[in-house]
């Protein structure tokens, strides 16, 4: 008897320690996406502990906060099109705006965006675009194409696709002229034959980080990537590139939520706010390499990044860009094509 | 008569079927050295587990001393074991290991100590106090399960083959250490054994078992003397069972006919046989007389042929055909050396009326 | 003396019930944290995702007919065609760990005393050494400049420039390297008991040398393949890291299509019935492996 | 004969360089200078350095440890518990029982992880425990390594002479004092070799420790998993041939100690 009291103490206290003590800060960002400085700062600032669990892909990151419950984490970086998901499963929070006053920061185009009026239960993280990081010694001068990776004629002979259900159906709909957001099963299908004969051939399935890292390592020649990781890509080897396909891309914005069950909502509300800070939000986009939605940072952004035309496309670049919407009940058209893909 | 050390009343114990102990009832006197004796598989261990508590009597009543104790359990009992295998405790040296009962039972250290040192030197093994079991000889292991027990003064000291596994020479001087210990300390021992001579050698009295039955308790002397039954007759030493039917009664015993011819057999008076009755004589070879110096006697004496000797060191055995029955008859060896037999010569025999006894199966 | 019966009754229960309170916490853990899971995984398996994943009412044999190959887009026999890409690629695994645990476990048996420890040191450290980390150096070893594709170049197996991996050998090549040792283990267990008077026997009667291994070695080393071959087959069959890190999403198994389900495409209630689909593969192998082993046989390898 | 048993040398020989190969090619790589890829481009001790100053590597180690210490010392006291039961128990239960250790043993532990995911989202729903984390993990590990310590602790006590157990009882020694002055001891090199591959198999689990990990729980399986998926390659090196160091080491230690044991 003693040792069954013994054990379920030993388990009810193994209940108990799953880090719910004050001062700390739950944040599950993507990988490489928020300056370790920062958070230092916050915690020096707030004198609490923060604790980083990282994704690196969106659809990953949904499902771990599905089987976790919305009490895992405090603060999330979904990106624009998995907001109505979160928000209808209730998994985040309405945002108490009168705790984020920085909020004001925000360029205006990026507040009250159509996927969360009101900045309701989101705010602006970091922006960019998807387009393909590439060898420029290998890949022809002059790709300008999804093609480079469904077109067996532009193909290297090593490339990585995006291991990320959306990105990479979304880059392929556009190869064959589709909308981004199709939900037309013939549309689909096409897309999904695309990609399942590029896999015959490519080095694998990558995020973001993983494919960058790839065309680094030579293991990989061309990848999709988001344009941040191109960036920092291209400043660490100068033989890289990176381009927005011809014919039409994705722009994404990430956002900053607080979960539903946060542990630490406060704590949470006063790290948003910190990181739209003008300055604290410009020393992220200067770590990033992403696109900054704050537009009181902008002073602070390094002015070589202003120029970037990776980072902030030009004009005529931009209306080939399109955002990724949520499609609602049909997403598992998406969710059993992905299967499809990877499995067959 | 004093309360007995043991006894036991109408225990029985089945295993699934099989009934390995059936209805015993026996009585062990204090400082005596009872040795329960039988064939293997004839319930004797059975029983004695029961008294040292390792087994559960299906029925009856087991009394150590005064009290009822079938329903305690083993470690609450007053005995102690010597088991077969010795059963040592591998991680424990000598020491420790004869050490163990007493600190079970909480003895203060210094008791224990001499305690140990004493029993130790009951069995002469002090020089081993610091060996594993695994660097012992088998006689030695023997020692330290013996002190093992000893140190722990049991009312009752129960032995389950002690010397079953040690070779003949070993044993016969162990055996002797056995009796003398028992003897030193004045405890009672129980003593299983299917060694007949053991039990003869070591016993006060003992017990006989039968497929779970107790068919037989006495003296050592008596139970080879006067064995009650055909298989206590033949478990104990070689003996002669003759068919016979009753002819006579006379005053000091029974006139009976067997195959050889008549035969006068001191019986005793309780025995119920009518004339005409049939039973069974059991005659010890060694009882057998023979040859020159009877020939002036009457009665019981008979003629035969000598079939075939064998030499065994102190004693000759010659079977002989008398009548239509064979014989075995056993002689010192000088004595047949000296009437040198032949095969094939003609003899005369005899057994004392005395010497006759009858079985009661 | 119908106290003493309940006497010896009670003690028997007695020792039985003090058997079972002690048994009784693992066995209830193992019912809490293994039993029950399976039960609701196999629920869960006859129900429907929700719209963002979640586990919703209508009783559906749908996930089941997925399986079969018939999906929203129509019939397309990918999930057959996984379930036998992992049965096969489970049986290629067996046969190669066979094949070369079978000379192995020989080899380190016949080794002189102190080798012979040494020897079976020698396979045991991998067995212990992480198998993600043994994993991932493949993908170094296979590389573009890796060792292995090095030699094989070197050879003229492949084109300069060219990887080993992504693909089905980089796989089939680290589940050998992977469950070689959990197929040596048990096998040296059995041919280090091996009766090798019989072997010499069987050989002087004049049996060839495939004859004397069907007939002298095969029935005497019987429960160390039963329980090596259940203990590659079953869980390569279901592997998940291997595939994913060394396949470049070419050769799912069941292991990644669960992991699949339960992670980006949210569909529980699908990769539930391939979890019951793999359990009902595990089933079947454990019954063929008892049936090859005889009693002994199964997971017996400690 | 001579050729033949040559040849089985070689073979054998052979397969354990297979065997060795990645693990020497992980150690090598460690010191190598180059950051993207394989080309070996000099020496460095640069990445065992990067490595002390990188916090969520020691995080992972502690989280690691701390997980790997926890269940084991939960399923060897059960595992252990149940090992000694068994044997005593009905036939019945006793197949059952059987049945259900060798089931967790040999299932893929893909299967085994999204039933515990399962099971930890619906009673979170309705009670709020199971919260993902240490705690859920160290749930997890336990129910993988219950019955590997009870199946090696009952094929210890199979080794075990009953006639010791008696005699300590005919000595005097209660129920308890029989199991924890002469059971126990004996079956101590049992219990610890039971414990040892519980605490490896923590060490090494990657897949039920990825489905039920939560916020700051990442072990160091899980931080190599999603350095390589990221294609960080040269700390994962070092990491991995610190851990296999230690692996070797323990091993070597395990293997003196059996044969001490044994004697």
């Amino acid at each position: 008897m003693r040792q069954a009291i013994g054990i379920w103490t030993l388990l009810l206290w193994s209940l108990c320690g799953t880090g719910r003590g004050e001062g700390r800060l739950n944040l599950f960002i993507w990988s490489e996406y928020i300056d370790p400085e920062v958070v230092a700062e916050f915690e020096r600032q707030e004198d609490c502990r923060v604790v980083i669990d990282l994704y690196e892909d969106e659809a990953a990151m949904v499902a771990k906060l599905r089987s976790g419950g919305g009490g895992m984490y405090d603060v999330v970086v979904p990106p624009d099109h998995t907001v109505p998901g979160l928000r209808a499963t209730g998994l985040i929070a309405p945002l108490r705006l009168e705790n984020i006053p920085n909020l004001k920061n925000l360029r205006p185009k990026f507040r009250n965006p159509p996927f969360d009026p009101g900045n309701g239960y989101s705010v602006a993280y970091q922006w960019g675009t998807v387009g393909i990081y590439v060898r420029t010694s290998v890949v022809k001068a002059g790709a300008s194409s999804w093609g480079v990776l469904f077109d067996p004629g532009l193909q290297p002979s090593k490339f990585a696709l995006i291991d990320n259900p959306r990105d990479l159906i979304g880059a392929a709909l556009n190869y064959r002229g589709h909308g981004l957001n199709s939900v037309d099963l013939g549309q689909l299908k096409e897309a999904r034959d695309l990609i399942v004969a590029a896999k015959e051939r490519c080095v694998g399935f990558d995020g973001s980080v993983g494919g960058k890292n790839k065309v680094l390592s030579r293991v990989a020649d061309a990848a999709i990537v988001y344009s941040g990781e191109a960036a920092r890509g291209m400043a660490e080897d100068p033989d890289t590139a990176f381009f927005i396909p011809k014919e039409g891309s994705q722009i994404w914005l990430d956002n900053l939520a607080v979960l539903a069950g946060a542990p630490h909502r406060d704590l949470a509300e006063r790290f948003i706010n910190f990181l739209l800070d003008p300055e604290i939000g410009a020393r992220i986009s200067n770590f990033t390499q992403c696109a900054s939605p704050n537009l009181a940072s902008t002073p602070f952004l390094k002015p070589d990044d202003l120029k970037n035309p990776v980072i902030y496309p030009p004009v005529e670049v931009m209306d080939r860009l399109e955002f990724l919407k949520d499609p609602g009940p049909r997403r598992k058209l998406y969710d059993e094509l992905w299967t499809q893909i990877k499995t067959r | 008569m004093s309360t007995p050390a043991v006894e036991l009343r109408a225990v029985s114990k089945r295993f699934g079927e099989v009934r390995a102990v059936s209805e015993v009832s026996l009585s062990v006197q204090k400082g005596e050295f009872f040795s329960l004796l039988g064939p293997s598989g004839c319930g004797k261990s059975t029983l004695l587990r029961m008294i040292a508590g390792l087994e559960w009597p299906d029925s009856g009543v087991v009394c150590l001393g005064s009290t009822e104790m079938h329903a305690t359990p083993a470690h609450l009992r007053p005995v102690n074991t010597v088991f077969q295998s010795y059963a040592l405790f591998p991680h424990m040296n000598v020491e420790t290991n004869i050490a163990f009962g007493l600190r079970m039972k909480r003895v203060p250290r210094g008791v224990r100590e001499d305690r140990v040192a004493r029993a130790m030197e009951t069995v002469r093994i002090v020089e081993l106090a610091g060996r594993r079991p695994s660097e012992l000889s088998g006689g030695q292991r023997q020692r330290v399960a013996l002190a093992r027990a000893i140190v722990n003064e049991p009312e009752v000291l129960l032995l389950d083959e002690p010397l079953g596994a040690l070779d003949l020479q070993l044993r016969k001087q162990l055996q002797v250490e056995l009796k003398s210990v028992q003897r030193k300390l004045g405890m009672t021992f129980i003593h299983v054994t299917h060694d007949q001579e053991e039990a003869l050698v070591l016993s006060d009295r003992i017990g006989l078992m039968q497929a779970g039955r107790l068919v037989q308790v006495d003296s050592a002397e008596r139970i080879y003397e006067r064995p009650r039954s055909r298989f206590a007759a033949r478990f104990l030493g070689a003996c002669n069972l003759v068919d016979a039917v009753v002819r006579a009664r006379g005053p000091g015993g029974l006139q009976v006919e067997t195959s050889f011819g008549l035969m006068n057999a001191a019986a005793a008076p309780s025995l119920a046989l009518g004339e005409g009755a049939r039973c069974t004589l059991a005659i010890r070879p060694e009882r057998v007389e023979w040859g020159l110096g009877i020939e002036g006697e009457r009665g019981n004496q008979f003629s035969a042929v000598v079939e075939e000797r064998s030499y065994t060191g102190p004693r000759t055995h010659i079977w002989v055909r008398s009548g239509a029955g064979r014989f075995q008859i056993a002689l010192p060896s000088h004595a047949a050396n000296r009437a040198a037999l032949g095969i094939g010569e003609e003899v005369l025999w005899r057994v004392p009326p005395e010497s006759v006894v009858i079985l009661e199966d | 003396m119908a106290d003493c019966r309940t006497t010896a009754e009670q003690a028997e229960a007695g020792r039985h019930r003090c058997a079972v309170a002690i048994g009784a916490p693992a066995v209830l853990w193992l019912t809490v944290f293994f039993l029950i899971p399976l039960g609701m995984a196999a629920v869960a398996s006859l129900l429907t995702a929700g719209g963002y994943g979640g586990i919703e009412p209508p009783v559906t044999a749908a996930n089941y007919l997925r399986i079969a190959g018939q999906g929203t887009f129509g019939f397309a026999p990918v999930y057959p065609l996984i379930l036998g890409r992992s049965l096969l690629l489970g049986l290629v695994t067996t046969v190669l760990c066979l094949a070369a645990g079978l000379p192995l476990a020989f080899w380190i048996a016949r080794l002189p005393g102190m080798f012979k420890t040494i020897g079976l040191t020698l396979v045991v450290i991998p067995f212990w050494t992480n198998l993600l980390i043994r994993t991932y150096a493949w993908q170094i070893l296979l590389s573009p400049e890796g060792w292995v594709t090095g030699v094989a170049r070197w050879i003229g197996l492949v084109d300069p420039g060219a990887a080993l991996y992504p693909g089905m050998f980089a796989v089939s090549l680290c589940m050998l390297c992977d469950f070689l040792p959990f197929m040596v283990l048990p096998l040296y267990v059995s041919v280090e008991k091996l009766d090798a008077s019989l072997v010499e026997a069987a050989a002087d009667l004049g049996a060839n040398r495939w004859n004397v291994f069907r007939h002298a070695i095969v029935p005497q080393i019987r429960s160390g393949l039963a329980a090596g071959v259940t203990l590659v087959f079953l869980p390569a069959t279901g592997q998940f890291v291997i595939p994913d890190l060394l396949g470049g999403g070419k050769t799912a198994l069941l292991g990644n299509l669960i992991q699949q389900q339960f992670g980006p495409s949210m569909d529980w209630p699908f990769g539930s019935a391939i979890a019951m689909v793999t359990l009902a593969v595990v089933l079947l192998g454990l019954w063929v492996a008892s049936l090859m082993g005889g009693k002994q046989g199964g997971a017996e390898l400690l | 004969m001579k050729t033949r048993s040559g040849t089985l040398h070689g073979v054998s020989v052979a397969l354990l360089g297979f065997l060795y190969l990645p693990i020497v090619v992980v150690i090598v790589y460690s010191f190598n200078a180059t950051r993207h890829g394989v080309a070996w481009s000099g020496f460095t001790l640069e990445w065992y350095r990067a490595l002390l100053g990188n916090d969520l590597v020691l995080a992972a180690v502690r989280n690691t440890l701390w997980l790997a210490g926890a269940s084991t010392l939960i399923s060897t006291v059960l595992g252990t518990l149940l090992g000694c039961g068994l044997d005593r128990f009905r036939p019945a239960g006793r197949r059952w029982c059987g049945r259900l250790l060798q089931l967790p043993m040999v299932m893929p532990d893909i299967v085994m992880a999204v039933a515990l995911v399962i099971l930890f989202s619906l009673v979170r729903r309705w009670t709020g425990w199971f919260q993902l984390g240490m705690g859920t993990m160290v749930l997890a590990h336990v129910t993988l390594e219950i019955p590997f310590v009870a199946i090696v602790v009952r094929s210890r006590l199979a080794g075990f002479d009953s006639s010791l157990a008696e005699a300590a009882q005919d000595l005097g020694a209660s129920r308890f004092q029989v199991f924890w002055w002469i059971t126990f001891p004996l079956i101590l090199p049992g219990i610890l070799v039971g414990a040892l591959l519980a605490f490896t198999l923590s060490l090494d689990d990657f897949v039920l420790s990825f489905f039920t990990t939560g916020p700051g729980a990442s072990t160091l399986p899980i931080f190599i998993y999603s350095s390589v998926k990221r294609g960080i390659t040269p700390e994962v090196n070092a990491l991995s041939a610190i851990v296999i160091a230690f692996s070797i080491v323990a091993i070597v230690i395990l293997t003196l100690l059996q044969r001490r044991w044994l004697r």
